[in-house]
């Protein structure tokens, strides 16, 4: 798509009222757990205080003997015979013969209240035949750790390793032993990050219906309604279209919210309790103990450097658990870790496993910030052994457009020397540090994502815009989305109403998520309102008497051009929305696809800590978080996008982590322990919005959602060893472990 | 769950002895309403004490003594001028209770009643000197706060037995006290360790002190050696060092979610000798 | 379980519910009255999400039973716009781009209204310390304490 | 069709007997993937349960039908999505 990049525009780039601003500021919209129906039930879950272990026998007699509970569902409620990644997700929905972590379902029920709910799926009766369990990614691995499931790997698992181990990943390019010969120091490190939690605020909620003709309908907060469509539909073995999903408000989903949990339970339940409506609202402690987290890693980095900072080599292996399923994101951690520099040489190994935890959910560019923080870490250690500068090595290994990524494919348009040059030029790099202060620098990269899009506009009788979207406005899309159709129709930005819609109205969307909103639906919104502008050019030329070609579109007017032109007085948008009537019924634009295009973002932070010695508490002294954006829509939403990231890395870095007793249960399943950051933890978050245009998008979007996770964990790391002198090579850099470590033990 | 609202402390006891079930006393419901919606306590009977006449009082009497209320939410006691005058330690020992919000509604009483050994308000009252007014079905006594807490979530407490009142001696001339715990947010976290201290002076010259360590212990503790290690200097380093090392050595903690043994031993000595300096430097009015 | 009646005045008008006794002021507030803009992130007093006050005393509604709302002023998200006229700190929050998913924000604006009115020259640091018990995991914080900082400085008369 | 030359990432080689990119006639994104498929049935799980595949600088998900020439290179990489 042809764009120039020095045009100027009307509305991209400023930053006005979000139009869902209102309703949020005043309490009135609706998020999942607002929605109430007549005759509604509640439900409830049991679920396994186990870490694994084989269910015998649920007796749900005292339950069902309750005035006002109206059903109770197991397993034995749903299909037998799904295969493949449907499998698991009933499997993880409603656990079959084993409860595979603390916190898998095991039964739900539904009653007249929340509190009678709640009584009887206490009263419900699961024996356990407890059974050996396996927490961490190492132990998993090894040939007599308890074996989860059987049958699970793939083919690219060579015969003889654990069955736990699922999934192995291998690419590479060079010579790497004469990569290490060439260079002037070599050094390995092994590296931990522990499992997150995506930590939304708001709790997974549904409101679910459904009859005995498996027609449905579906409240829910979720980042994408089709796909609670497809898997509750697989889950139960209902037809898709049946079901009608609806998605209410999402108070925050950051991956986490791509999947399903206990939604096809409020539909069960429904369905056995005569079709009344169902609703489940996860408790806090459910959602840290079953829903989420990221995949805990365990990685081992081999790098090579010449002397004036030049990469030689690199060889790693990543291991990842990700929960009691395939789908621990090691690739992502390899690809994204190893992005942004020319390695020379590079030899990536990694393994998918699976261990008795919850089944990890997509958070936030999966898997890079594990990668990042290996890599990113053991570059600074080795700067700092040669006396380099961390920035300018960077820049002397950073990738440009046409350079071949260490996976293989050459990158096309990126802008992370420009991320770097707007890094080195910021203030903060100059600011003075006191004792037991330090400066941490690190890279970060995400690829972002197209997937599947359809998107609906229409032109009201009164000259403004209505769009239809697929995907959920989790941080200020709609106003994104808005401005573009406002600009490429050349009306004003409150003139646009951005809809999300439910699954009756559109074809298939994918969620919110891969950082594709404003660019795969923006682009697709742009698409159709060209669409709708060739219909208006062509109801003027009609009036006109002209052939449509020869009317252009500019200022929110139809004009004549070519030979044509000044012939007509420009016929407004207003006019021929009017006229549309009695010109040939309405006017719309719509557009689907896979939209192609997607560009690639890098960023790089910069972070000042301060390292009480007698504790080992860190204290964040400054921030800065300088990224590319293609082209920012709406700055502030892009801002804020890059300052969630970084606080969600810094909870990561610092203190955030799953942390499990001896019998695998989950000791920190609130939010007074586990600890994300709070608004007096953190200083304010200085950003630097890089514009190197996407030129796949009409405004030269890149996805700006994911990038910013990435750096903040390697970043910390470098400062705090900055500060101390001591690599922290185990996340989370807690008090504890950062003490030990300066004690030295 | 039967909700009763008494009009007196006997009234309040009497419920409570004659219950057959769980019985809960309810003041600011911090720690008992989370119980209650984690499904840990489901009270039969739940005994709420603010139409109590006198709960949410504070006072100062004549010869200088306080007797705080048993609803007096954390935030009232940080409004009250006087009280921070006299008491910063105890004051700001409650006041790291949770957040701007918890702080509306919990209390000194009920942070001690709930029997947790990293309650941020306890050990500040115990180095104080507290008694608490308790009021039981066969009457009424008064002990020392340290010896209400019994072990994590137990006290000394007997059926139908509940706190009416806090005391705190008068501070008198020339006295200081400081509260400090560590944890590893800025706000909001449960003690990793707490400690406070609580000190007279004549001159430069420390006459008296108490040093207590909280999350520690089973329960909180008062540390002998590391008030004798100041008794009688005028906190120089080497008093200093003698405190943290005796509140090192008296911490007999567990590792657990929170933090280490280690690092909970380490850090008991950093927080006494940071507590003594800020308790000292009050004493002298500084 | 018998329910018992509460009388209590919500935002200026005057309630009237049933109550579980075994239910919260936020239980009460969603269901029975139809408030929902007080949301539920934890129910253990650690998010704030349910943030609204009491006779003035800002609390966290999952912390109080509805009974004890008898007789109470009650103040909540849906009171704080005087009819269509937004409060400054919500004005400035959707100004500053204080929000992403909005989730958080209710409670944050009600905290940092019983902030203002008590402090209404508050520095940087006592904010962030007062919304301290405020999760919020989307912003990082930065764009809130900006909102509340320039409404604060708009409250006191001066130009932001 | 056109001659196709696709790289694989290196775990999947020994089901190409140890090539570390292969040939195929194609034309389409979607035939490139039947054609590995069928001459390297041991490739045919791993590209069912789905990848995304590098053609020149963009990661493409889905679109089978996209038109494919030989002076292009295409990668095969793991399935791309995010959170």
């Amino acid at each position: 798509m042809a764009k120039d990049e020095y045009r100027e525009f009307r509305l991209v780039g400023t930053r006005p009222d979000r139009p869902d601003g209102l309703d949020k500021v005043t309490g009135r919209a609706r998020y999942g757990a607002d929605m109430t129906a007549p005759g509604m039930l509640w439900g409830a879950v049991v679920r396994s205080p186990h870490a694994h272990a084989r269910i015998v026998k649920i007796d749900a007699t005292k339950a069902l003997a309750l005035d006002g509970v109206k059903s109770v569902v197991t397993r034995a409620d749903f299909p037998e015979g799904l295969t493949g990644e449907d499998w698991n997700l009933q499997e993880n929905t409603i656990a079959g013969e084993k409860a595979l972590y603390d916190g898998h379902a095991v039964a739900a029920v539904a009653a007249t209240t929340r509190f009678l709910a709640e009584e009887a799926a206490r009263l419900i009766e699961v024996e356990y035949e407890v059974l050996p369990h396996v927490i961490d990614v190492d132990e998993a691995m090894k040939p007599d750790a308890p074996v989860i499931r059987h049958g699970v790997s793939d083919t690219t698992v060579p015969e003889g390793m654990s069955p736990n181990i699922v999934r192995k990943i291998e690419f590479g390019n060079g010579d790497l032993g004469a990569a290490f010969a060439a260079a002037d120091l070599v050094m390995e490190k092994s590296f931990k990050t522990e499992a997150t939690h995506q930590g939304y605020i708001e709790p997974h909620a549904c409101l679910g219906q459904m009859g005995s003709d498996g027609k449905g309908e579906m409240w829910v907060c979720t980042q994408g309604q089709w796909y609670i469509r497809k898997m509750c539909s697989a889950v139960l073995g209902t037809e898709a279209s049946q079901l009608r999903v609806t998605p209410s408000e999402i108070g925050g989903g950051f991956g986490g919210k791509t999947t399903i949990f206990m939604e096809p339970l409020s539909l069960a339940l429904s369905r056995k309790a005569g079709g009344k409506p169902v609703k489940i609202v996860m408790s806090r402690s459910e959602v840290l103990r079953a829903t989420g987290p990221t995949a805990s890693a365990s990685m081992d980095v081999k790098l090579g450097m010449k002397k004036d900072g030049t990469l030689s080599g690199i060889q790693v292996e990543f291991r990842m658990q990700g929960g009691a399923f395939p789908g621990a994101p090691t690739e992502f951690a390899l690809y994204c870790g190893l992005a942004p520099y020319k390695f020379g040489a590079v030899e990536a190994v990694g393994y998918d496993v699976i261990a008795n935890r919850p089944r990890c959910a997509a958070y936030r560019a999966p898997g890079a910030p594990m990668g990042s923080f290996a890599i990113e870490s053991l570059l600074d250690e080795m700067c700092l052994k040669l006396g380099l500068d961390a920035l300018d090595v960077r820049f002397k290994n950073a990738v440009v457009a046409g350079d071949r990524a260490a996976y293989g494919p050459k990158f096309g348009s990126i802008g992370f020397v420009e991320t770097l040059e707007a890094t080195k030029n910021h203030p903060n790099l100059l600011a003075e540090l006191g004792p037991n202060q330090g400066r941490g620098i690190a890279a970060g990269y995400w690829f972002n994502h197209n997937g599947e899009t359809s998107v609906s506009m229409a032109i009201s009788e009164d000259g403004t815009a209505q769009v239809s979207v697929g995907t959920p406005d989790i941080g200020g899309s709609r106003a994104s989305i808005a401005l573009m159709v406002a600009e490429t129709l050349g009306i004003a930005y409150e003139d646009v109403r951005v809809n999300v819609a439910e699954t009756g109205s559109l074809g298939v969307n994918e969620p919110t998520h891969g950082s594709r909103a404003t660019f795969a639906s923006g682009k697709a919104a742009v698409l159709a309102t060209e669409a709708a502008i060739k219909e208006m050019c062509k109801r003027a030329a009609n009036e006109w008497g002209i052939e449509p070609d020869a009317v252009e579109w500019a200022d929110g007017a139809a004009r004549p051009a070519g030979p044509n032109a000044g012939q007509f007085p420009p016929m407004t948008i207003k006019e021929i929305a009017g006229a549309m009537g009695s010109t040939g019924g309405p006017i719309s634009g719509h557009h689907e696809s896979l939209p192609d295009g997607v560009g690639a973002s890098f960023g790089c932070h910069v972070v000042d800590v301060e390292v009480d010695p007698e504790t080992g508490r860190t204290e964040i002294l400054r921030y800065l978080v300088v990224q590319d954006a293609g082209r920012a829509i709406h700055p502030s939403y892009v801002e804020g996008q890059y300052q969630g990231g970084a606080a969600q890395g810094i909870g990561w870095a610092l203190n955030e982590e799953y942390v499990y007793d001896d019998k695998g249960r989950l000791q920190n399943s609130v939010f007074l322990d586990y600890r994300v950051p709070l608004a007096s933890d953190l200083p304010k978050i200085d950003t630097v919005i890089v514009e190197v245009p996407n030129p796949g998008h009409p405004y030269g979007v890149r996805g700006v959602g994911e990038t910013g996770i990435t750096p903040p964990l390697p970043a910390l790391a470098n400062a705090v060893r900055a500060a101390t002198g001591v690599r922290m090579t185990h996340l989370p850099m807690s008090p504890s472990k950062v003490l030990a470590a300066l004690k030295g033990r | 769950m039967k909700y009763h609202t008494p009009s007196s402390f006997q009234e309040a006891a009497q419920i409570a002895a004659e219950a057959t079930g769980t019985t809960r006393f309810l003041a600011g419901g911090t720690d008992v309403l989370v119980q209650m919606r984690a499904g840990i306590v489901l009270p039969d009977e739940l005994i709420d004490l603010k139409k109590i006449p006198g709960v949410f009082e504070m006072t100062r009497a004549a010869d200088g003594a306080w007797r705080i209320g048993a609803a007096v939410p954390g935030a009232r006691l940080g409004a009250n001028e006087d009280l921070v005058a006299d008491w910063p330690g105890v004051v700001e020992g409650m006041e790291l209770v949770g957040s701007t919000q918890v702080q509306g509604r919990a209390t000194l009483t009920g942070n001690l009643c709930n029997g947790s050994p990293a309650a941020d308000g306890v050990p500040a009252l115990v180095a104080a000197g507290a008694t608490v007014d308790i009021t039981g079905p066969n009457g009424t006594r008064t002990i020392s706060v340290q010896d209400i807490p019994a072990g994590p979530g137990k006290t000394t407490l007997t059926k139908g037995e509940v706190i009416s009142a806090i005391h705190l001696p008068a501070r008198g001339e020339n006295g200081g006290d400081a509260y400090l715990r560590f944890i590893p947010r800025t706000e909001m976290d449960i003690a990793v360790v707490g400690c406070a201290v609580n000190l007279t002076l004549d001159g430069d010259v420390i006459t008296s002190a108490r040093v207590t360590l909280g999350a520690v212990a089973p329960t909180v503790i008062v540390v002998e050696e590391a008030a004798a290690a100041i008794v009688g200097t005028n906190l120089d380093d080497a008093a200093l060092e003698k405190l943290a090392s005796a509140a090192s050595t008296a911490a007999n903690p567990i590792s657990d979610k929170r933090g280490t043994r280690e690092f909970r031993i380490e850090v008991a000595g950093v927080l006494a000798r940071r507590a003594a300096k800020i308790a000292y430097a009050r004493a002298k009015g500084e | 379980m018998s329910k018992i009646h509460v009388t209590t005045t919500i935002n200026g008008d005057e309630v009237e519910f049933l109550a579980d006794p075994r239910e919260t002021l936020l239980d009460c507030l969603r269901d029975h009255v139809g408030l929902t803009g007080s949301k539920e992130g934890c129910g253990t007093g650690d998010c704030g999400a349910c943030s609204v006050t009491v006779d003035g005393t800002l609390v966290c509604s999952c912390l109080v039973l509805g009974v004890e709302a008898e007789g109470k002023d009650i103040r909540t998200i849906e009171g704080m716009a005087d009819g269509a006229t937004l409060h400054p700190l919500q004005r400035k929050f959707i100004e500053h781009a204080a929000l992403q998913c909005g989730f958080c924000t209710p409670g944050l604006l009600v905290a940092s209204k019983a902030l203002l009115d008590k402090n209404p020259n508050p520095s940087e640091e006592e904010v962030r310390y007062w919304i301290a018990g405020n999760l919020c995991r989307c912003t990082g914080y930065d764009k809130i304490i900006r909102a509340i900082m320039d409404a604060a400085a708009e409250m006191r008369g001066e130009a932001a | 069709m056109a001659k196709l030359e696709v790289h694989l990432w290196s775990g999947l080689r020994r089901f190409v007997d140890g090539a570390d990119k292969v040939e195929v006639e194609a034309s389409t994104i979607g035939t490139m993937l039947d054609g590995l498929k069928e001459t390297y049935p041991g490739l045919a799980p791993i590209i069912d349960a789905g990848v995304s595949v590098a053609i020149d600088d963009e990661i493409v998900n889905g679109s089978r039908h996209r038109q494919l020439s030989s002076e292009q290179e295409i990668f095969i990489l793991q399935k791309i999505k995010g959170g």
